[in-house]
């Protein structure tokens, strides 16, 4: 039994617990909308996986979804070919991690401190650039935007998209040289620097790859919503961390589950929506969202226990 | 005299209602001829708006104008009143700061609000009409709550209110719990956001999912005004947010020129408006607009200066003073 | 207010003599599929000195952590003084007068030496902990081990010879009346061990009594007064030492006839390739520079005190502590790499003193450990991570090295600590090296294990490899190179051929700088 | 030089820095209010010290700190008199601290999950409590509103409230046997448990702590703004553990500075005023103040290394 095993289950009781009140919520429209709106914070708890397997952090990625949706659809005002400028949008997201990145090698800070700062730099200058206007693109004729609004088989195309980011970067995290470099720095960084293993250029890199992930979900964003307002992005920090932990990745680093994040983040939206199918009062619903969230990771937590022992009764026997 | 410096606060500057506010202190400043500083916190967070408010004070301005956003900003805002530096409250309102208020009336307002929806949808009308609102933690949202329920109720004895539910401010999380309350609800006829963001996700989650449900919600942002134009959305509520600019400033310059070291406790209704596509109804003397030429206004920093200007100058906002009612009438 | 006493001395009165100090009897501790230890007994003696020796493996610190009451046994009881105890946590058995060194160096590095020292037995003064008796309190102590680091210096920064004698000194400041010295001195050299001997005879005297676990077996002849060995988690048999010889104790630790511990020297021949030239290199700025050549086929010892900059050349070789200064040339014919990345592209490799903090993942399989190098430094980018070649590979360590596991899976921190070092070699050794820096390689293994180390040794000198090699045992260096470099003060001194030199003469050497005797 | 040397130096570079330009910002006033206005995130920042140090964290702090404020203010309109209500605050803040600790230890899970989900169910609580209302205490005739706006030598009872908090906590993280505990722990938790060092108490405790700050905050606030709203203290976690990382303790456990994180809590407080001062654009501002931080920390850091050079440098001579 694979280690996500316990939050599979979380996941599975928590829906089931809805659908048995409002049968509704198991309808096929609701559980594809359920994925799809955990892709953009999904996609950026799927980077976080990376960052926090290495023993680093990333605070700034929710300004950096917004500045690079914002670009996205800046570019777009000024006439550039919608495709090329959700290109560029990744690019730019990839090169604000860049600077993440370069910042925390050359000053040799944590990525804690130096995001800490950059959050707000990057917020500041998307602010600067959007003058506090939601930025709308002018021209929704190009099939960029008939691409990224697309169903196939009644699924959107944001659910493809967040599905094939999580193969890749799974296999990526568990397969790859550098998944595994990202790993044993997590583990031991001492011990990586003397195997040989390049510790900054790794760092960099998965900032970078972090920084990808958010343009990637801003152009997308900009693509399916055919807006960007200032504040979009701004709580993304908090559930993207939240979406990784829920899904087993401990913050400790040297290691980390994709694939639990991907169902930390359903998690998440289960129980966002749950709460407003079952009519949880608007009062009492921050209470319960948090009394569900120990519910699943506890849930998690004895499936775990409960499978370790058995495995050590396998191995005793 | 010394040159009169106002500081004006507002609770975040993040979306183009704040940049309206802000249109009209500008215009104020420069028609009095007083220097203006604007500032804001990141989002809103009322502790770093009062450290903001405090260094503005401390740094020498004559006058301070910011929104009453959170009830313990009221002890500080009166020390500084007491210190000797006016304030004047705008947008959101507490009756404890010793201070006037430019605003809106928030339950009557958000009750015709809930009636115009009722009378809309039809006298005998059947169905489920959902509300919601950005955040369960902010009083007046409570208040616009209560407003729109009691509106629905009166003059649409038929109809089944359901909410107030928590839809968040931000985009995303709007838009996701709209589309949840959407299938949630299959047979709603209309759906109410009393925050900014709902019409915007509320229209999109018409068009895609096709639904046909009534769409009304609060502010007169570009974005609502499209979609009202559009079509997918039919009410947009405004809330004249040049004048909660303007009119801050103009008093708090009023009562410096005059000597005064701190201004009376008052109420200025800023008035609003409910904007269809065929009603841009202004309050008091100022021009009744088509739908068209608000859009146009609402594009144009200048024309909405010249909007309000006749009546500035010369109508019945030049005689400002008259129009001002004791602060309990704001709720009521 | 009164200073507690200000050199060592026995925690409470000895009791009656004839007890036996620690009685264990049937204990048994089993990991999953793995039994650790098997009906164990023993009986140690009052004011004696006890060693437990065996493989890597054997169940010596599983022994040890049992009676430190770190881990509870499945089955079994223990006595102290002939009175059953049953500890619940480290902390009974410290109250009960049982002090360790663990075999693992367990200090915390971000904390400085006195809060080491003191870890959860701060003494206090008006409640606030206090600084002053703290080191009224180690300063003797320390001063017999003869360990010279201040106070206020982060263990984590300390080179491993000195975190080891702090965890020695942090053992005897707690008065123990039983104390358990597992491998204590595997990274020290033989002046640290000397001055750590004189300290346990002196502790023997005043009725402590010492269990001691070793894989340097003359030691063990030179300290113990009684010797256990345990086989496979089982003792085999306890006998005064003085009825015993070293190789009837390796005999019984190996279940078979032991063999030369050192195999045999390899004829000198000429590979055809280019030698390493150290030229013109120094420790410091403004340092001594000194130079030396190796020869492919040669094996060049390294030796010196803590200080005399020995233990940093082979880092510094490595690239580990930046590009090394001087006009060296390596045998690829460029210069010295300036990041054990460009070092491990280049075939260099360095086996690291401190296995745990510098070459393992603890919490990593053994198939991930042995891809340390080979995948995470010097695999291509796209090159997969499969679980068939991760596997191949830990299997061939495994059986190359003698691995004690039970499979590739096995989680490293499982591992005893012998095997573990085995992990680190193997990875390296995997990468097929042409220069290789042996930092005291042979920490914590076994005899056997040794020896197969030392084979391979002779086989990668018979492949026309480099190796250089530091030791804290001198007489490995002098069974195993041709030529030792014997470092003072931060400088070369000079360079011993092993030939014409005997153990005394080469510790004269590092112990004075005094090239008489080359 | 201790090693607070390069965030002290940050600090008045700042402070000097604003005020060239604007000497009205030395003013003793407004420097007494920039202290004044770090207080409360300022305390909960010392308090985060402890948890970082001990490798654990604590993201409930901030609805930990409205709950509180809120029973405090609910307890006064109840009629118990204020002092009493303020200790039972502060005794209720602690409590929500043992909550966190007790579930942390049972479940065995790390404290960032367990209080992830509290910090929800704080918020929630709080916010069915006070039913989106500011409670306002209804008699401020007693003695506790008289002190806690007290007072002496003009300056005012919180800036000495925080200080003696930082001196006491100061005292106790270096001094005491639990200080000695919590950067054990962090250090080498193994070591610690091999030790004998208690570690699940010591966690508990740690968090119980945490929780107490909290309720002191509230308890504080509530005496002095006369008034807690719903919403107040959302922004503290952010800026608290921002505070605690500039200050200089790492998130890697093992060690920390409550000296740092009191400056830390004056520097962000030095921006936030120093940008109104210099009239920085509104727009700009955020901009600014994520610039002013990454300034902040390069200059620590460049005066830290500078330090350790010069140190290593006697030590070889
Ligand atoms: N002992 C040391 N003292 C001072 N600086 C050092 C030391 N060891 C490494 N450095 C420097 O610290 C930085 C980090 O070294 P590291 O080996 O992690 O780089 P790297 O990740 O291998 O680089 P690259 O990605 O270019 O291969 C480098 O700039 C190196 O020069
Ligand atoms: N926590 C554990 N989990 C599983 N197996 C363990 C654990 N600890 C020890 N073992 C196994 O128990 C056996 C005995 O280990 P132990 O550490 O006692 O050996 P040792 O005699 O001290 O060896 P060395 O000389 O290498 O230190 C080994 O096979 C080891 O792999
Ligand atoms: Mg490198
Ligand atoms: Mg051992």
């Amino acid at each position: 039994m694979p280690d996500e095993i316990g939050v599979v289950a979380a996941l599975v009781v928590l829906v089931l617990a809805v659908g048995v009140v409002q049968p509704n919520f198991l309808s096929a429209n609701n559980l594809i909308q359920l994925v799809s709106n955990s892709a953009y914070f999904g996609v950026i708890a799927l980077g976080m996986v990376f960052l926090l397997a290495l023993g680093e952090i990333d605070l700034s990625v929710g300004w950096n979804f917004n500045f690079s949706a914002v670009l996205t659809a800046e570019l777009m005002l000024f006439g550039v070919d919608p495709w090329i400028a959700a290109a560029c949008g990744i690019g730019f997201g990839a090169a604000l991690g860049l600077l993440n990145g370069v910042m925390t090698v050359a000053l040799g800070l944590p990525s804690i401190i130096v995001t800490l700062g950059t959050l707000s730099v990057f917020q500041g200058l998307s602010l600067v650039v959007t003058k506090s206007r939601a930025i709308i693109p002018p021209d929704l004729s190009s099939s960029f935007f008939a691409v990224t609004n697309s169903r196939l088989f009644g699924i959107p195309f944001v659910v493809y998209g967040f599905v094939f980011a999580a193969i890749v970067l799974h296999l990526v995290f568990h397969k790859s040289r550098f998944g595994y470099r990202v790993q044993a720095i997590g583990s031991n960084a001492e011990a990586a620097k003397l195997a040989g293993i390049p510790i900054n250029r790794t760092r960099v890199v998965a900032l970078v790859l972090m920084g990808a992930l958010c343009g990637l979900a801003g152009a997308t964003f900009v693509g399916v919503r055919q807006a960007i307002d200032p504040t979009t992005g701004g709580e993304f920090l908090l559930v993207a961390i939240a979406a990784a932990v829920i899904g087993g990745t401990p913050v400790t680093g040297g290691m980390g589950t994709i694939v639990g994040a991907l169902i930390g983040a359903l998690i998440i939206s289960t129980i966002r929506s749950g709460v407003i199918f079952l009519g949880v009062d608007a009062r009492w619903s921050t209470f319960v969202t948090g009394a569900v969230i120990l519910l699943a990771v506890a849930i998690d937590k004895a499936l775990r226990v409960q499978r370790d022992r058995s495995r050590n009764r396998n191995r005793e026997n | 005299e010394d040159k009169i410096v106002i500081g004006f606060v507002t609770h975040h500057h993040l979306d183009q209602f704040q940049e309206r506010i802000w249109q009209g202190a500008r215009t104020a400043a420069a028609d009095l001829g007083v220097e203006l500083k604007l500032a804001a916190p990141d989002n809103v967070d009322p502790e770093a708006q009062l450290a903001i408010v405090q260094s503005l004070v401390n740094s020498g301005v004559s006058g301070i104008a910011t929104p009453a956003t959170s009830e313990s900003l009221v002890a500080p805002l009166n020390a500084i009143i007491d210190g000797g530096t006016p304030v004047v409250t705008f947008l959101l309102n507490s009756p404890n700061i010793r201070a006037p208020f430019v605003g809106e009336r928030t339950f009557p307002t958000w009750k015709e609000f809930g009636k115009r929806v009722a009378t809309k949808l039809g006298a005998d009308a059947k169905g489920e009409v959902l509300v919601g609102y950005c955040s369960a933690d902010l009083e007046i949202l409570a208040h616009r709550a209560d407003g729109t329920i009691a509106g629905l109720k009166e003059a649409g004895p038929g109809l089944t209110v359901l909410g107030p539910f928590d839809v968040k401010l931000s985009a995303t999380e709007n838009y996701a719990a709209w589309e949840a309350l959407a299938l949630a609800h299959p047979n709603a006829v209309a759906m109410l956001d009393l925050c900014a963001p709902g019409i915007v996700s509320l229209s999109k989650l018409k068009t895609s999912g096709g639904y046909n449900w009534l769409i009304a919600g609060a502010d007169t942002t570009p974005e609502n005004l499209a979609a009202v134009e559009a079509g997918t959305a039919w009410m947009a509520e405004g809330q004249s947010e040049f004048l909660q600019g303007y009119m801050p400033v103009l008093m708090l310059v009023d009562a410096i020129r005059s000597g005064k070291k701190a201004v009376e406790p008052s109420f200025f209704d800023s008035g609003n408006q409910f904007v269809t596509l065929d009603n841009a109804d202004e309050p008091y003397d100022l021009k009744d607009v088509s739908f068209k030429e608000l859009v146009e206004i609402a594009n144009s920093p200048e024309l909405t200066a010249a909007h309000y200007k006749a009546s500035l100058e010369n109508g019945q906002l030049k005689d400002w003073k008259s129009l001002l009612q004791p602060l309990e009438n704001q709720n009521k | 207010m009164s200073l507690p006493p200000a050199n060592l001395s026995v925690g409470a009165q000895a009791p009656a003599d004839t007890l036996p100090a620690l009685t264990v009897s049937g204990l048994t501790k089993q990991y999953g599929g793995v039994r650790a230890l098997v009906g164990a007994s023993l009986e140690v003696k009052r004011g004696s000195v006890h060693a437990v020796v065996g493989e890597n493996g054997a169940g010596k610190s599983t022994l040890m952590k049992i009676i430190a009451g770190a881990i509870t046994p499945d089955a079994g009881t223990l006595a102290l003084d002939g009175k059953p105890v049953s500890f619940a946590g480290p902390l009974d058995a410290g109250r009960a007068g049982v002090g360790i060194v663990y075999q693992e160096l367990s200090t915390f590095p971000t904390r400085d030496v006195l809060a080491n020292l003191f870890a959860n037995r701060e003494p206090t003064r008006f409640g606030f902990v206090s600084r002053q008796k703290m080191m009224a309190e180690a300063t003797p102590v320390l001063e017999q081990l003869g360990l010279a680091i201040k106070f206020d210096d982060r263990a984590g920064d300390l080179p491993v010879a000195d975190r080891q004698l702090l965890e020695i000194a942090r053992a005897l400041l707690a008065h123990p009346r039983l104390i358990l010295l597992d491998e204590p001195n595997s990274a020290l050299n033989q002046r640290e061990t000397a001055r750590l001997f004189a300290i346990i005879r002196k502790l023997c005297e005043t009725g402590v009594t010492v269990l001691y676990v070793s894989h340097r077996l003359e030691e063990v002849f030179e300290i113990a007064d009684t010797v256990s060995v345990m086989r496979n988690g089982e003792l085999v048999w306890t006998r005064p030492r003085q009825d015993l010889s070293i190789p009837e104790v390796i005999d019984a630790m190996l279940g078979q006839r032991a063999e030369d511990q050192y195999p045999a020297e390899v004829p000198r021949r000429s590979f055809g390739t280019p030698p390493l030239r150290v030229v013109d290199m120094s420790f410091q700025h403004d340092g001594q520079l000194f130079s030396f050549d190796v020869a492919p086929g040669e094996i060049l010892g390294v030796a010196g005190l803590d200080g005399s900059g020995g233990d940093k050349l082979l880092p510094m070789l490595f690239g580990a502590r930046g590009k090394a200064s001087g006009l060296s040339i390596y045998p690829d014919g460029s210069g010295p790499p300036a990041s054990p990345h460009a070092a491990a592209l280049r075939g260099i490799a360095l086996v690291p003193a401190d296995r745990r903090r510098e070459g393992l993942m603890l919490q990593k399989s053994i198939a991930t450990n042995t891809a340390h190098v080979a995948l995470g430094a010097r695999a291509r980018w796209w090159e997969a991570v499969t679980t068939s070649v991760l596997t191949s590979r830990a299997r061939r360590v495994i059986s190359d090295l003698g691995v004690k596991a039970q499979s590739e899976r096995t989680i490293v921190h499982h591992l005893s600590g012998g095997n573990q070092q085995k992990i680190v070699v193997g990875k390296w050794l995997e990468t097929n090296p042409g220069l290789i820096l042996l930092d005291d390689p042979t920490r914590g293994i076994d005899v056997g294990a040794k020896r197969e180390l030392f084979l391979l040794v002779r086989r990668l000198q018979l492949e026309g490899k480099i190796v250089l090699m530091r030791s804290t045992e001198l007489g490995e260096l002098l069974g195993m190179c041709s030529r030792v470099l014997v470092f003072y003060r931060q400088g070369l001194a000079g360079i011993a051929e092993c030939g014409k030199l005997d153990q005394r003469s080469l510790l004269e050497a590092i112990n004075t700088g005094k090239s008489v005797a080359f």
